[in-house]
């Protein structure tokens, strides 16, 4: 299969050989599952049960609201302890909304939507459907309803469904060994998938260092000769797996700024949202765990672990013997656009891929040095930005002339971070850059409510105060007509006395 | 307006320089410093016209309408230095030769319309011609300051040809700092100028901020406990 | 737990102080080069200006209120101080050298801001301001007296030449060859004669000519260079646009009349050229940040170099060329950016037709 | 002689005339960089500045009356835009920001009495009489008025603190490249 280059990229330490070998484990139950409402992107799902309740294994906990959203399941049996605020797995360490659940230990299945026995002959919507009630979102660390992305059918027309198993960022395994041990359910789900957007092909990328997979993924389609699945080795290299880059490098084509690869006729689906879509599918389960790589230098023991949504990340790292040394840092994700980990009693959500507890050679802490313009991260750039030009503005405040010149084109992938011979933290420039744009929008937005509001009241008032003069005035010559009148009849009666 | 005579000499010497601290005058600053004679030349050229015309401004100043101020008040500095130039011709005909096209520029010296302006339409006769003489000599102790680092440096001579400008009796002041000095050209080249013009404004930053760093630090003892009580009390 | 730290948590393990090094190494076959053609006064002069360079770092710093530790450790203080030194005659007097140092590190660098702040190049600056002011001792070129040959200084003679600064050493002084090239034209000797008379091109490409301490040997430059471009330490871009463009204006004026313009190869190999092609017009700081850029800068420097040397008084004209582009440099990174993903050239999305 | 009084007094009456009939047709009324200014301030009228309202406060920004550090809701951002529009340098050291803040009612201290109520300028205090009022907080300003008039200090202003919604990176240290 011809492939087209992209500009950029780096090629960071692999690390995967620490748990690349590692078979997929399930972790034992903890005593208690944090399950935060806010697993995905846009609204946080609205809860549907009450504290004290017992629920079954795959039963609703929380419903989707609105059209982009996602429902969460129990990820066992028990009772929920509690229906509240806590530390939610996000490197602010702020509180969300969370359901706190005390697992009764059967693990006992509740009532499931019935099985589609033959995917492929139903229609397409139903399939959507029952992804959107199986509460899946985008599994490489995204976490976009996968629903909403199969619904683009209807907005788009699309010819080409990537299967994204790059998996560029180090150290992550969870694909790789989902794609060697359960192969053929994952080229089932591909089919599905392919067959829900109605699209003729499907592409599966996997990146040229995890040849066994490529194999053994081979190996399902060459045995049932299924022709609607191609598989093709895309080059090594950070960060094919972003979803635009990996698409040009397939198809050559661009996805434009500010749109969706849907526009381009591709949609992409992350190699584990396919597996979960099989499990709805197939079964009726929902998305209630995931395959989460522990690893990092500072791991006792590393490995690939399927792990129910809401365990607490304390329990995995237990599970794991715990750290043979202090971690310099402790990760949510990937070393490269993975989330420092607040707090190690947050949770497993729907979009952890990997914890890694990371020592001090394999995060170098630097000083960081002022810029010599070396502009290694303008050729590192995937996006074809100029970083330390952005990250220059944006030191001077100067954030409209960092949009200007493309920050909202920046994927925060971090590449010209790596590279930077001055460690000087790009990605957080950026990041702070684009949130504070955000919320500079939200003070405007306010601003401009509350001007509205105090015109309203003044008007209001300016109102009320004209109905008031105006009830005066009314009274007042209604009082002046009733003198009149009597003054009339008075002079009446006296001419009728003087008459 | 003050006619604190002691804060108008302070003002114009250095914490309102005309070239320190406005950063006016740049043009004559830089063409004219190669040496301090010619600094010393052109400051006093440029001090005779700045009295003479905060003196006429300051008469004036009732009868010129507003709107048309400005011309009148160039009129009036372009006048000032064509004599200027003129005597300078008649009496001091060397001096006139190496300052040259510099003289005429006097007029479009932004520091004397700028005072006139500023200052001298504002204010009564005398304090206009004190302050006219005050800013002149703290343009001449301006240039004469660069024309002496940039004379020392590029030439290792100090006041060279003095005597050609205030006669033969102050030949005394021609110095010859460093004997055998090989020269560093490039002072005597306009970069030099901007170059040590430059250091000159730091340096004087420097002594500025450090005459106020005091009041700084005792600002600072004040608020310190105030923070303390907040920490207390929470 | 450490405090919040951004991503990304890897790092490539590249720093400011590794290139530093690699340059360094790079310069390394230039400098032993000009050692051994000129001898002990050359390493002195060396030795003076790179101490030079780091003790006015060392200033500079104090006087900015900057922490001294990891800014003299980044190396480019040496960097600055070995390049000026590759670029004076070998055999100047110390105080030159020290001159050099300090209007490179303090008014070239630290009055911009400091490391990475710097419009021009600091080394191209102070080569400039010593030529401007001191232009008997910066053009006096020798002709080589490699050591430990008869005609070489000895150690205290060497001593003596940097820094008593008589030359009771019976040098064989001369200038370099587009020094000669330009009083011979003005004397109405056609070119191929001078050139033809006693220098040869396998000489220059070696070295073995009069010219300043570490830019005579194109060969040994060039060992440098590749090095650089092996390790990544600066790309193609700016070199071969240098060495395209002078080949091609020096070519097509030489065909237009080989008497009054000297051919490609002369003007390639003598002077700093080459120097200046792999040292200076990559330097990081004072160049354009993009490839198309680095080309715009290479050819601007080359055509500039090309006018000053054939048309304005300084035959060393390349540090002026230098200059003048790197004032442009702002100019060019505004205008030279690579495309953004997903946009065109002029940063509107792209349009795909059929969709 | 002659001829240098003749060109000087015929240059005056030429260029003279032309200076008065410029004075007489271009003048300049009105200050357009107050409307610009007014775009810029949060626009409820609370009154804090000492103006009567924002349009006022404008105007007396584009005159020069007031320094930009005068609107306690807008804070150090709203100042520093200020200033970059007036182009004035202003030390914004000595002006501490509190950051965003909005109202809070205690419980146990609010009468009920709806004098807060009648007084916030965007309706952000909801209530009824004898009933406890309670804030909107998207719709508080935090300009303090209802503050001021409660009679049993059940008001008090408190910062926005972060949510997940509005937590962003902060921005990183600049290392040695201050």
């Amino acid at each position: 299969m011809k492939m087209f280059r992209i500009k950029g990229g780096i090629h960071p330490d692999e690390r995967k050989d620490l748990a690349a070998g590692k078979a997929i484990e399930t972790v034992p139950l903890p005593s208690l599952l944090r399950i935060p409402l806010q697993q995905h992107i846009g609204a946080p799902a609205v809860t549907v049960v009450e504290k004290g309740d017992e629920v079954k294994k795959g039963q609703v906990l929380a419903s989707a609201r609105g059209p982009v959203s996602a429902a969460i399941h129990a990820p066992t049996s028990g009772r929920i302890s509690a229906i509240g605020r806590f530390v939610a797995p996000h490197p602010s360490g702020l509180p969300g909304q969370t359901i706190t659940m005390r697992p009764d230990g059967k693990d006992e299945w509740g009532e499931l939507p019935a099985p589609i026995e033959d995917p492929f002959a139903v229609e397409p919507d139903v399939i959507a459907e029952r992804v959107a009630a199986s509460g899946i979102v985008g599994m490489g660390g995204a976490t976009f309803p996968s629903a909403v992305k199969l619904g683009l059918r209807n907005r788009n027309k699309l010819e080409t469904l990537v299967i994204n198993a790059a998996e560029c960022e180090p150290y992550l395994t969870c694909d790789d060994r989902m794609m060697r041990e359960r192969s053929e359910a994952v080229i089932d789900g591909i089919r599905i998938l392919r067959h829900a957007l109605g699209v003729e092909r499907a592409i599966i990328a996997i990146e040229g260092n995890k040849p066994e997979a490529l194999a053994a993924l081979k190996a399902v389609c060459s045995a049932n000769q299924f022709k609607d699945v191609l598989i093709a080795r895309v080059p090594t290299r950070y960060p094919m797996g972003s979803e635009k880059h990996l698409v040009q490098t397939l198809t050559g084509k661009e996805t434009p700024a500010r749109a969706l690869t849907a526009d381009i006729g591709v949609v992409v689906h992350n190699v584990a949202t396919c597996y979960a879509i099989r499990e709805a599918v197939r079964f009726g389960r929902p998305l209630i765990s995931r395959i989460v790589t522990v690893s990092g230098g500072a791991m006792k023991r590393t490995g690939n672990f399927e792990v129910p949504i809401g365990t607490p990340i304390s329990h995995l790292i237990d599970h794991c013997d715990g750290f043979n040394k202090e971690p310099d840092r402790l990760l949510l994700g990937g070393p490269m656009m993975g989330q420092p980990i607040a707090s190690t009693r947050t949770s497993i959500v729907k979009g952890s891929n990997g914890v890694l507890a990371l020592c001090p050679d394999e995060t170098p802490a630097r000083q960081t040095m002022p810029c010599i313009r070396c502009a290694s991260c303008v050729s590192a750039c995937p996006c074809g930005l100029t970083p330390f030009e952005m990250a220059g503005h944006i030191r001077k405040e100067e954030l409209d002339a960092a949009v200007k010149i493309g920050l909202l084109d920046c994927i925060a992938c971090g590449s010209c971070a790596w590279v930077c011979p001055a460690s000087i933290p790009l990605v957080q420039y950026f990041n702070y850059a684009k949130g504070k744009l955000t919320a500079q929008q939200r003070a405007k937005h306010k601003q401009e409510e509350t001007k509205r509001l105090t015109q309203f009241r003044e008007e209001r008032m300016e109102r009320q105060k004209r109905a008031k003069q105006e009830a005066m005035a009314r009274m007042k010559a209604e009082r002046e007509a009733k003198k009149k009148a009597e003054a009339e009849k008075k002079r009446a009666k006296q001419e009728t006395i003087g008459a | 307006m003050s006619t604190d005579y002691k804060r108008i000499a302070s003002d114009a010497m250095w914490s309102n320089n005309v070239v320190f601290a406005q950063m006016l005058a740049l043009c004559p600053l830089l063409a004219v410093t190669g040496t301090a004679t010619n600094g010393l030349g052109m400051g006093l050229a440029t001090t005779a016209v700045l009295v003479a015309s905060g003196l006429i401004v300051s008469i004036l100043r009732k009868m010129i309408e507003p709107e048309i101020r400005i011309p009148a008040f160039v009129l009036i500095i372009a006048i000032l230095v064509t004599l200027v130039e003129m005597v300078m011709n008649a009496w001091l005909h060397d001096l006139y030769k190496v300052l040259g096209l510099f003289i005429p520029l006097i007029v479009t010296n932004c520091a004397i319309l700028g005072r006139a302006e500023a200052f001298a339409s504002k204010v009564k006769v005398l304090p206009a011609a004190f302050d006219g003489l005050m800013m002149g000599l703290g343009f001449t102790f301006a240039l004469v300051v660069l024309g002496a680092i940039r004379e020392i440096i590029s030439a290792g001579t100090l006041f060279a040809n003095a005597s050609l400008f205030l006669g033969d009796s102050f030949s005394f002041l021609e110095i010859t700092v460093i004997p055998e000095y090989r020269g560093f050209l490039l002072l005597a080249l306009p970069p030099g100028g901007f170059l040590v013009l430059g250091l000159l404004l730091a340096g004087k930053r420097i002594l500025d901020a450090r005459s106020s760093r005091p009041a700084d630090a005792d600002a600072e003892e004040e608020t310190r406990p105030a923070a303390k009580e907040i920490v207390v009390g929470n | 737990m450490s405090d919040l730290v951004g991503g990304p948590h890897a790092h490539s393990g590249s720093s400011i102080s590794r290139t530093m090094v690699l340059v360094l190494v790079a310069l390394t076959p230039a400098t032993l080069f000009g050692f051994y053609e000129f001898g002990w006064p050359a390493v002195f002069l060396f030795l003076v200006t790179v101490t030079a360079a780091i003790a006015a770092e060392s200033f500079a710093l104090a006087l900015g209120g900057k922490p001294q530790k990891p800014f003299l450790l980044d190396g480019s203080a040496v960097v600055t101080g070995w390049i000026i030194a590759m670029t004076l005659p070998p055999w100047a007097p110390w105080w030159i050298g020290v001159v050099g140092s300090f209007i490179a590190i303090v008014l070239a660098k630290h009055a911009f801001g400091g490391l990475g702040q710097n419009v021009f190049n600091p080394a191209m600056i102070a080569r400039t301001v010593l030529l401007i002011s001191f232009p008997i001792e910066m053009t006096q070129f020798l002709t080589p007296q490699p050591m430990f040959t008869g005609g070489s200084p000895g150690f205290f003679e060497g001593l003596e030449i940097t820094f008593a600064g008589h030359t009771a050493f019976d040098a064989v002084s001369s200038a370099s060859l587009l020094g000669a090239i330009k009083t011979q034209l003005g004397l109405g000797v056609p070119v191929n004669e001078v050139v033809g008379g006693s220098l040869s091109l396998t000489a220059m490409a070696l070295g073995i000519v009069p010219g300043s301490m570490g830019e005579t040997s194109a060969v040994a430059i060039l060992l440098g260079g590749i090095l650089l471009l092996a390790t990544r330490t600066i790309t193609w871009h700016a070199p071969v646009a240098m060495i395209v463009t002078m080949a091609v204006l020096a070519g097509l004026f030489q065909a237009i009349d080989p008497g009054r313009y000297p051919g490609p190869a002369i003007h390639l190999v003598s002077g700093t050229f080459l120097f200046a092609a792999f040292f200076i017009a990559t330097d990081y700081v004072t160049a354009p940040a993009t490839g198309m850029g680095k080309l715009i800068f290479g050819a601007g420097v080359a055509a500039l170099t090309f006018i000053i040397r054939t048309w304005a008084a300084y035959p060393e004209g390349i540090g002026f060329a230098i200059l003048l582009m790197n004032a442009a440099v702002p100019l060019i990174d505004h205008y030279v950016r690579p495309r953004i993903y997903g946009r065109t050239r002029s940063g509107e999305p792209i349009r795909y037709e059929e969709i | 002689m002659i001829e240098a009084m003749a060109v000087l007094f015929g240059l005056g009456g030429a260029l003279g005339g032309g200076l008065g009939l410029a004075a007489y047709y271009l003048r300049v009324e009105g200050n357009p960089i107050a409307e610009e200014i007014e775009g810029l301030l949060p626009g409820t009228n609370c009154g804090q500045c000492g103006y009567l309202g924002c349009s006022a406060a404008a105007e007396g920004l584009a005159k020069g009356e007031i320094g930009v550090a005068m609107c306690p809701p807008g804070g150090k951002t709203l100042a520093s835009q200020l200033a970059d529009k007036l182009g004035v340098e202003a030390d914004l050291s000595g002006m501490k920001d509190k950051g965003p803040v909005t109202a809070f009612i205690f419980e146990d201290l609010c009468t009920g009495c709806t004098k807060c109520l009648k007084r916030c300028p965007t309706d952000a205090i909801v209530g009824a009489s004898r009933q406890m009022h309670g804030v909107v907080d998207d719709a508080c300003t935090g300009c303090e008025v209802c503050e001021e008039v409660c009679p049993t200090g059940a008001i008090t202003m408190r910062p926005v603190t972060d949510t997940l919604m509005t937590w962003h990176w902060p921005k990183p240290d600049t290392g040695l490249a201050a």
